[in-house]
C-alpha cells in the first residue's frame, strides 16, 4: 500500500520521520537500523558555528519521560555541508536540516549556506530549543519573533520551509499562523516541554545545565492538543511529534490532523521503532480500507 | 562504515542468580551478541515491557561465552531498574541491544608481559571477562579490588580460577585488607617497580566510582605505565546518537566525548574526571 | 519530628495536602484512608452556582498520566458550606476551600459567602482549570486578570489566600509576581497541562470534552521546573503539585522551592499515599538529620 | 459514615489460569475483601508496580470464599493491562483495592421466585457470583448467555453445578444458538410470561456492553419485571473521590451518578445509556 503523503511542497514515502537530535548524521544508527526506514530525516540542530554542548549531566529519566539538556552540540553549518551531509545523502532518503540561530541575520546565513547544498530537501527552522541560552526558545514563545526568524530564512531559502513550534507557550495556534504568514510550508511540533529535575541525593538539580527539554510519552497528551490545535488555524500540513513510540501513537497524531510523525526518543529506546510503526501503519491502514494517508489525516476533528 | 554490527535482540533468559552480598547475575542466551563481543564492551537492557522506566539499563558483559551463545551481567541494586530484574524469571524475553561501546581489542594485550586491573565496586563487572582474556592470552594479571563493605564486592573466584593474582580491599575491613584500591594499588606498583619491566611491557585498566578512577590516575601519573579507564555516565541511547553521555575531553577542541560510542574505555590522560 | 511548616497565614502539621479535586469532601476518602494523614485538605472547585461537570468519558490513561475533565462538578457554594464543610470539619484538618468564578465579581462573591463560614482555614483561587468554558484557566493566563481575580478575592476573604496557577503559559512568573501583588499569601502549582487523546478506535477524542487536563507522574519534570521558577520570583510559600507519588518526589519539589507539596492523582492510585509519603519525609529527615522542614526548603536552588 | 470498610490489600496471587477461549481466572488470598464482598461488587487493582500503566484496573468479583479467604476475577484480554495480568504468578502480591461499589444485598432477593439474568461478553464475570447466591437461596436462576463468539464466551459450569438454567448464543452462532442475547431473552420472557408470576417476584440483571443494554431495556420496557443493569465506565480511582467515572441520571436535577459509588449496579429506569 501507498503511505506516501505531501508535508508542504514535498512528499515523503511514509509518515514516520527522524526527528532532530536523535540520529546523529546516520552513522551510527546505519550499524543498527536502516535509515530508510524512515520517510525522510532531520539532522540535529545545526548552528552557525560548531557548538560543543553543555555541561553534564545531560540526561535524565522521569516517568515516561526523559529530560534531556544537549545543547545544540554539532560540528557548525559549514562542517556538516562538507563531511556529514554528503555521507548522510548515501542513503536515499529525504534530508530536513533543523536550524538555529541566535539573530535573524545568523538564520539567514545559515539558510543561504544550505541553499547551495544538493542534498538538503527541506529546512526545519527551530524557533524552539529550551537549551540554549540567546536566541533559542525565544523566537518560538512570540509571534512577532517567529515570523521575523521565518521571513529571515525564506529570504534565503526557497525551498520547503517547516517551522517548528514549541509548546511552551500560552497559544500555539498564534505561533503557527505567524510562520505561515512569513512563508513555512509546514510546521513540525512540539519541540520539547521545559523541565527539570532536582537529584535528592546531591540537592541539586539533576541536569549539569539545570533545566531541560521533556520528551517521549509523558508529553503525548501535550503534543497531541498542540497538534489538534494548530491545524484548526493553518492550512499548511503539520509533522507531529512528542511521545510517539507506536503505530497507535502515530494514527493518534494523524488522526488529530498531523500529516506525517517524527520520532525522536522512541528511536533512543527501540532502534527498531521506525520499522514497526510503518508496518503498524500499513496493517492497519490495510485491514480497514483505507487507501491514503491523507484520508485520515485529522479525521477525528469534530 | 562497518553497518549492521550491533542488534537489538529478544533474549532468553537462563538464569538470574543473587551472588555474594547484593550482587545479582543473569545469563542471557544471545549468541548474536556473544560471537560479536570483546572485553570491556556493554549491552543496554529494556528491564520490562512498559514506558516506565522508560530508558534501557546499560550492563557490563561480565562474561561471554560464544559457543553456547551466552552473554553474563552481574550487578548491583541501586534502584528501581536493578531491583526489576532481580524478578526476571528463567524464559522470559528481554530485550538487550549490543555489543556496544569500544571495548578493548586484541592489540590492547599486544607486548604486554603484565596487566593491572584496578576495580571498585560494581566496576569488576567488566574487568572480570578482560582478566579471563588476559589469562588466555598468558598475561600475567594482577587485580587490586576495593568496595566500602564486604557485602559490595562481587565474587572473584573465576578470575582466581584462571590464575589471576587477586588483592582484596574494604574501607570498612569487613573483607580483605581495611582501605582503599588506591593504597593498595601504591603497594603493588612498588612491588611491580621492584620487578623492573619496561613499563610499555605494562599496562593498567581501571574500572569503578569516579572518585577512585581520580586517584588511581593520580597514582599512575608518577609511572610510565598507561592507564586506560572505563567510564559510566547517563546514557539515553547507548550506542551514539544522542550525545546524553558525554564526558569532557582534556583537549579543548575536542569537546566531549561520547561514553557510550568512543568509550567505554578511553586512556586516562584524555578525559576529565568531573564530580558529577 | 516536627514536620510542621507554614504555607502562608497558617501552619500545616506535615507538608502533605490533599489537591483540589480527588478527595471529594471527605466522605468517600474516610472509608479507605484517614484524612489526618494530609497536612491539610483543599476541597474540589467551588463555584457559585451547583454544576453537573462535562459529558463523559472524563477519564482516559496516558503514559503515567491521567487525562481528565469532570468540569467542576460541584453542589455550589450555599451547599457546599451548609452540608459539605461541617461534615468535613470532623476531622480536625485545616480545610483549604477551592473556588472558581466566571467573573470577578462572582469571585468576590463565593469568597464572602465563605468568609462567613468557621469551617475554612484558606481560599484556594483557581485561575487555572482548563475544564470549563468561561473563566477557568483564561484568567490564569494573563497576568492583569489574575492580579484581577486575586484582588476580588481579597476584598471579601481577610485569612490566607492561595492562588493556583497553570503551567499553560509561557511565563508562570509574572503571574505568581500579580497574584502575590494582589494578596496572595501563598501559591500553588502547577494545575493540569492542557492535553487531550485521539480514541483511535473511535477515530474521536477520546474526552467527551475534546480536551482535557494532564496530571500525575508524567507532569512532574514541568511542575518541579515551574516551582523552581516562581520560588526564584516570589517571597511567599509556595504548594508545589503535579506528580507526587512518593516521597522521593515531595523532596523534589522542597528542595526545588515548594514549602509544602499536594497529591493528586497518587490519592486516586494509592489510598494509603499521604501517610506512606509522610511517613518517608519523616525518616529522611531523621536520618539525615534535618530538623525543620524550613531547612531544606528551596535548597537546589544554585 | 460507614468508616474504613474498604481496603487495599496486597494480595497473595493463588493462581492464574487460562479458562474457555480468550478468558483467564485468577484466584486471590485477600481474607479482609472475602469476608465483605456482596455479589456484584468489583475490586481495583495495580497491574504491576510500575507508573506505566499508571491507574488500577476494576474487575467484578466472579466468585468469593471467605472460608477461605480468596477472592477470584475472571477476565478477557482488551489490552496492556488485562495482558499483563496473564503474567502474574503463583506467590506474587499484587496489590487490590476493594470491596467497591454497591453490589447487590440480601434484600435484593427477597420475596423473589425468579432471578433473570442477562450477560454479554465479560458482563458474564460478576453474573457468576450472583447467581451462585441466588441459588443458594433456592430462587429459580436462568442465565441467557451471549457473545460475539465462541472464543469470547466465559465458562458456566459453575452455575450449572448450582441448577441455574442456561441459555448460550453467539452472534455467529461457533457456540449455542445463533442471534443476539435479546432474541434469546424475549423468546425466554415469553415462557416466563406463560408461568404467570407476579413480576413483583421477578427480578432481572444485565451485564454486557452498553448495546447490548439498551436493546435489553427496550425489551423489559414492556414488562413489569423490575430490571437493574451492572454498568462499566473509565475509572481513575474506583472509590468514589475523582467523579471520572460518570454517567448521566434520567433526572436532570441529579446531572450525572458515579458509577464506582453510586452503582455499578443501577435500576435501568434511573440512568441514560450513552453510547460511549
Ligand atoms: C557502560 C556502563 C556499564 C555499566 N555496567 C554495569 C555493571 O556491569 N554492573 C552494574 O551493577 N552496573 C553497571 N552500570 C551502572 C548501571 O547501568 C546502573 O546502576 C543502572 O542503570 C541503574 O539503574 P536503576 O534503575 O537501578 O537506578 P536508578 O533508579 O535509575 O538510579 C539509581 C542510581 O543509579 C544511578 N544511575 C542510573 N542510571 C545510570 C547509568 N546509566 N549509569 C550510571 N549510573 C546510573 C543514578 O544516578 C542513581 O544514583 C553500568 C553503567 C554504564 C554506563
Ligand atoms: C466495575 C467494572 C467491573 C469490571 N469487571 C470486569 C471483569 O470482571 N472482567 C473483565 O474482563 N473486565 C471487567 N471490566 C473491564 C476491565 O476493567 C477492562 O477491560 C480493563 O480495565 C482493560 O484494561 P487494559 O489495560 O487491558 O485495557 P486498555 O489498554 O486500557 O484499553 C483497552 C480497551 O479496554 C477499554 N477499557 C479500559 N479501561 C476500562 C475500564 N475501566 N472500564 C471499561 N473499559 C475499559 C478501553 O476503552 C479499550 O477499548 C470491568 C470494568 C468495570 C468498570
Ligand atoms: C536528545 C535529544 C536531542 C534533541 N535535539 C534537538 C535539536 O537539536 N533540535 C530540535 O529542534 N529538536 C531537538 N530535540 C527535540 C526532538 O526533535 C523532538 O521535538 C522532541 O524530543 C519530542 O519528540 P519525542 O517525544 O519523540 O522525543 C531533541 C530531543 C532529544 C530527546
Ligand atoms: C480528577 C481531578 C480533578 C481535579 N479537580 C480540580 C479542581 O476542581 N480544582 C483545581 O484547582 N484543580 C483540580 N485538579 C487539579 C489537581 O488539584 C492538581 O493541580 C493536578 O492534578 C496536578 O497534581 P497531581 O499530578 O498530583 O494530580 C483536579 C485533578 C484531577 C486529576
Ligand atoms: S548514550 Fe546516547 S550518545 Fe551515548
Ligand atoms: S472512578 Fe473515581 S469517582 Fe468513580
Amino acid at each position: 500500500m501507498d503511505l506516501s503523503v505531501d508535508v508542504g511542497g514535498f512528499v515523503v514515502k511514509n509518515p514516520v520521520i527522524a526527528a532532530s537530535g536523535v540520529l546523529g548524521y546516520g552513522e551510527e544508527y546505519a550499524r543498527v537500523g536502516n535509515i530508510d526506514w524512515f520517510g525522510a530525516v532531520t539532522v540535529k540542530g545545526t548552528t552557525l558555528r560548531p557548538r560543543h554542548g553543555n555541561c553534564p549531566p545531560r540526561i535524565w529519566e522521569t516517568p515516561s519521560g526523559l529530560l534531556n539538556s544537549i545543547g545544540l552540540q554539532n560540528p557548525g553549518v559549514d562542517e556538516v555541508i562538507t563531511h556529514y551531509l554528503p555521507q548522510l545523502a548515501q542513503f536515499d532518503v529525504p534530508i530536513i536540516v533543523n536550524i538555529s540561530g541566535e539573530t535573524y541575520e545568523e538564520f539567514q546565513e545559515i539558510a543561504k549556506k544550505l541553499a547551495d547544498c544538493p542534498h538538503v530537501t527541506a529546512l526545519e527552522v527551530n524557533v524552539s530549543c529550551p537549551n540554549v541560552e540567546s536566541g533559542g526558545m525565544a523566537f518560538g514563545t512570540d509571534p512577532g519573533s517567529c515570523y521575523r526568524a521565518t521571513k529571515a530564512v525564506r529570504r534565503s531559502w526557497p525551498g520547503p520551509l517547516i517551522v517548528k513550534l514549541t509548546p511552551n507557550v500560552t497559544n500555539i495556534s498564534e505561533m503557527a499562523k505567524a510562520a505561515v504568514d512569513a512563508g513555512a510550508t509546514c510546521v513540525s511540533l512540539i519541540n520539547t516541554l521545559l523541565g527539570m529535575a532536582i537529584d535528592i541525593q546531591n540537592k541539586r538539580p539533576a541536569l549539569g545545565n539545570i533545566k531541560g527539554g521533556l520528551s517521549g510519552p509523558a508529553v503525548k497528551p501535550v503534543a497531541v492538543r498542540c497538534v489538534w490545535e494548530v491545524f484548526q488555524s493553518v492550512s499548511v500540513p503539520v509533522i507531529g511529534m512528542g511521545g510517539v513510540f507506536s503505530w497507535e501513537d502515530a494514527l493518534e497524531f494523524i488522526m488529530a490532523g498531523a500529516s506525517a510523525v517524527a520520532l525522536g526518543t522512541a528511536v533512543l529506546v527501540d532502534p527498531y521503532a521506525p520499522k514497526k510503526i510503518v508496518d503498524g501503519i500499513q496493517s492497519y491502514c490495510e485491514s480497514n480500507g483505507i487507501d491514503s494517508m491523507s484520508s485520515i489525516v485529522g479525521i477525528a476533528q469534530v | 562504515m562497518s553497518q549492521l554490527d550491533i542488534l537489538d535482540v529478544p533474549a532468553k533468559v537462563i538464569s538470574v542468580d543473587r551472588r555474594e552480598g547484593d550482587a545479582f547475575r543473569a545469563i542471557l542466551y544471545a549468541p548474536e551478541i556473544a560471537s560479536r563481543a570483546k572485553p570491556m564492551q556493554f549491552i543496554n537492557v529494556r528491564v520490562q515491557e512498559s514506558l516506565d522506566p522508560l530508558l534501557r539499563r546499560p550492563f557490563s558483559l561480565s562474561d561471554v561465552n560464544p559457543h553456547v551463545g551466552t552473554i553474563e551481567i552481574t550487578w548491583m541494586v541501586v534502584g528501581r531498574g536493578t531491583k526489576m530484574m532481580t524478578q526476571w524469571k528463567p524464559n522470559q524475553t528481554v530485550h538487550v541491544l549490543g555489543p556496544l561501546g569500544n571495548g578493548v581489542g586484541p592489540d590492547f594485550l599486544e607486548n604486554k608481559r603484565k596487566l593491572i586491573l584496578l576495580a571498585g565496586g560494581t566496576g569488576f563487572a567488566p574487568i572480570q571477562l578482560l582478566g579471563v582474556r588476559a589469562r588466555e592470552k598468558g598475561v600475567d594479571t594482577i587485580l587490586i579490588y576495593g568496595a566500602k563493605s564486604r557485602h559490595l564486592l562481587m565474587n572473584t573466584d573465576r578470575l582466581k580460577e584462571v590464575g589471576c593474582k587477586i588483592c582484596t580491599c574494604t574501607e570498612d575491613g569487613s573483607y580483605g585488607s581495611k582501605g582503599l584500591v588506591t593504597d593498595m594499588a601504591e603497594l603493588q606498583l612498588e612491588l611491580i617497580a621492584e620487578e623492573k619491566i619496561d613499563p610499555e611491557n605494562l599496562v593498567a585498566l581501571g574500572c569503578g566510582p569516579t572518585p577512585m578512577l581520580a586517584a588511581i590516575e593520580n597514582l599512575f601519573a608518577d609511572t610510565n605505565i598507561p592507564l586506560y579507564i572505563s567510564l559510566e555516565s547517563k546514557m539515553a541511547c547507548g550506542y551514539g546518537l544522542c550525545q546524553g553521555c558525554a564526558v569532557r575531553a582534556v583537549d579543548p577542541q575536542r569537546g566531549y566525548y561520547r561514553v557510550c560510542t568512543d568509550g567505554p574505555v578511553f586512556l586516562a590522560k584524555d578525559v576529565e574526571l568531573e564530580s558529577e
